[in-house]
This record gives C-alpha cells, structure tokens and sequence, in this order.
C-alpha cells in the first residue's frame, strides 16, 4: 500500500521533506512504520521517543493503516 | 461552550483568555502565560519558532479542556496558543480557568500546561547565534 | 525590588501586575485575579465594599511577598488589592508571580492568596438589597 | 493610661465610632483592652475571634501598651 506521511519538526529535518510516501505491504501497522523509519533513516534511533498519529489521534503500534488515513509522525512535543 | 481552543499567528492577548472565563458566578481566575526566555542551560536564545500540527493540536487542547472541566470543578478554561516566530518575552501559551473556588482552578492551570507539554503536537526550535536545535526531542 | 505592593481606589489592571514580574529570563507568569461574584449562599449579591487599615495592609502584604520569595524559587511577585466600592465582577485582588519554573510559580501564588484572606487587614462587607454583612466576621 | 483605639470592619460597627478613647490603668496589655472590650461590648463575644494590631503589628495579649502606640481593633479579616 501507498502511504503518504507528513513530518514536523525534527521529523521533517530527518526525513528532508515535511511529505514522504512510502510503500509498505497491505494491512502494515503503525509499529511496522516505525521499524521502517528507524532502518530507513537511522536518525530517528536518537530522538527521546517517535509517536505516530493516524487520523489527528495517536496511534498504537497494533493500528492497521487503511487507504486514506492521515499519517503523521510525531517527534517529541515541546509547546507551552 | 465551557473552553475556548485557539493557535494564533499574531501576539496572544492574556485580557482575550481572561474575559473568555470570567463569570459572575466565580470568584477566581488563574491565569498561566508562558513567555520565551532570553536563555536556556545558560547559551543566550536569539528568537524561537514554534510549528504544529494544527488539526491534531486543537483536538488535543480540546481534550485537556474538557478533562478538565471533568476532573476539577472549574467553570471554564481558555488554551491559546501562539505559533511562528516569537521573541524573547513574547508570550507563548497562556492557560485561563475560572472556578467558583481557586483551588479548584490553580489545580486545573497546573495540570493543562503540564498537559499540553506532553501531548499537543507543537514544536519549538531555539535559535541561537551559532545554530538552532528543536527543545527537548533528544536525550 | 522584586516585589510590589499597592492598594487602589481604582480598578485593579491584571496587564500592570503582570508586566511588573515579567522577566525575559523567567518563563512562566501565574496570575490570580479574584472577582467579586454575584452572589453568596445563594443569596444575590449587589456589591461589595472593601476598606483596610492601609498602613498594616501593606505591611502584611509586604510580608507575604518576602516570604514568598524566600520559600519558592520565584523571581518577582506583585500584589494588587482594591479598596472601595466594587461593582459584580470587577477585581477585588491580583497576585502576579514569576518564576524560572512554573510550578514555583502556581505554590507561590496560592501560598500568597491563601496567606492574604487570613493576615491582611482588609475587610469586605456584601451588600444585598435587604441588607448587609461583613463577611466572615461571625461563626 | 489614656489609649486611643481605633477599629475597622465589625469592629467599628459595634463601637459605634471609628476611633474611641479608653482610660485604662497604667502598664495595661493588649488582653486587658480585649477583656475591657469584652465587658463594654458584649457583641465583640460574637466575633470568630478579635485581634489587636499595636503599631502595624499583630500583638499577643502579653504586648504592654505604651503611651504612643498606635492600637486597632483588628476583627476578622476577608480581604481578596
């Protein structure tokens, strides 16, 4: 499946792009995005922790991803 | 409508969050205002810049709001939030609750900003005269 | 001077206070505004007035600020009490703190709030339409 | 000793003046004042409790007056 995701802050300087689409096999999960991720681009090993949220809801790493969710990945947040 | 939920792309106004919460009815408001400050572990901050989410971040304030309007016994609570470049001094966030008593509502200020600090998908990049690091995403 | 003290005569600016504790090295701002609310027990409310022994108001609340700062690691405190008539919800009192760290900053305030309603002598009498009482006076 | 006290709140409402004129033996202390203000008027017995401030301080009823204090009548305070 084609997955299209977003990318802020640190994210988006690790990835070099606030969009990337990925190619993952059908019904992949959160958690197989992340593994993706941290082989792809190593960088991500060194942040405090990478979140993800399908859909503006943080997602678990059991989620299954459907056709035309809303993927982002979530760096460490620091607002306030 | 117990909350008002907003991210701002100009200067936030602490009298808009105070007015959105007071009521006849309560006696005490809590206010808290984040500000930027000119430092941090000592190197000299020249400006930050603060992106987010949007979508996702309101629903997020959105939801410390309404936990927290479950939680404490507060009338209302305003989040405002302020992105792009800011500053040093220029204020952040600012949190208002009105309550019918103040402990109820210092409590409820406290545990939204410490919220929000954990969850709400917006990012700050400290500027520096010699880089720039995004806060608090490494060890 | 790290702390400020005033009584008024005239409505209480929640932006004074404020901007009195601001500091570009201190990131956090809690204010509290105490109101003046429309009603007691149930019972409505048609204004208050407020008087002090203004000599000794002041020094109480000098003390609370000192010790404030000397308790919490806090950077600037400012205390604000009206006198007079107050109409519903105008501000009867406004206690600004800064602070490196936020949650100094929210003990600091409500030790401050908490410590005036008990030491200061100021005293505030409700006025309903059939009739009037100094609150808190009798059990 | 002539004391001169003055009373805020409750307090002045029960006396009936701002400012009244006691004419109490020498060396009195601030319980004396209260035991005089008692007996005088009974109403200050109504109060959750009464305090002296001598001088802008808050003074224990061992405080002995002196002839140029400044003495208040100091009822429950509700400020803020």
């Amino acid at each position: 499946m084609k997955l299209k995701v977003m990318a802020f802050g640190i994210a988006r300087d690790i990835l070099g792009s606030a969009e990337v689409d990925f190619d993952l096999p059908e019904n992949s999960k959160v958690g197989d995005l992340k593994e993706h991720l941290l082989k792809q681009f190593p960088a991500f090993a060194g942040l405090r922790h990478l979140a993800v949220a399908v859909n503006c809801e943080y997602a678990e790493d059991e989620v299954i991803f459907n056709a035309m969710d809303e993927v982002v990945i979530i760096p460490p947040v620091s607002g306030g | 409508m117990r909350h008002n939920i907003q991210l701002f792309d100009q200067p936030l106004d602490p009298a808009l969050a105070r007015q959105q919460v007071e009521d006849p009815s309560c006696g005490g408001v809590v206010l808290f205002v984040g500000n930027v400050r000119n430092a941090t572990q000592g190197k000299e901050v020249l400006r930050l810049e603060f992106e987010s989410y949007r979508p996702m971040a309101l629903r997020e304030m959105e939801k410390i709001a309404i936990e927290s309007l479950e939680r404490f016994r507060i009338h209302k609570m305003s989040i405002h939030h302020r992105l792009g470049t800011l500053q040093i001094g220029e204020s952040a966030v600012i949190i208002a609750v009105s309550a019918p008593h103040r402990k109820a509502a210092f409590k409820a200020c406290a545990y939204a900003i410490d919220t929000l600090k954990e969850t709400v998908p917006i990012w700050k990049k400290e500027i520096f005269s010699d880089g720039e690091v995004w806060v608090a995403a490494t060890p």
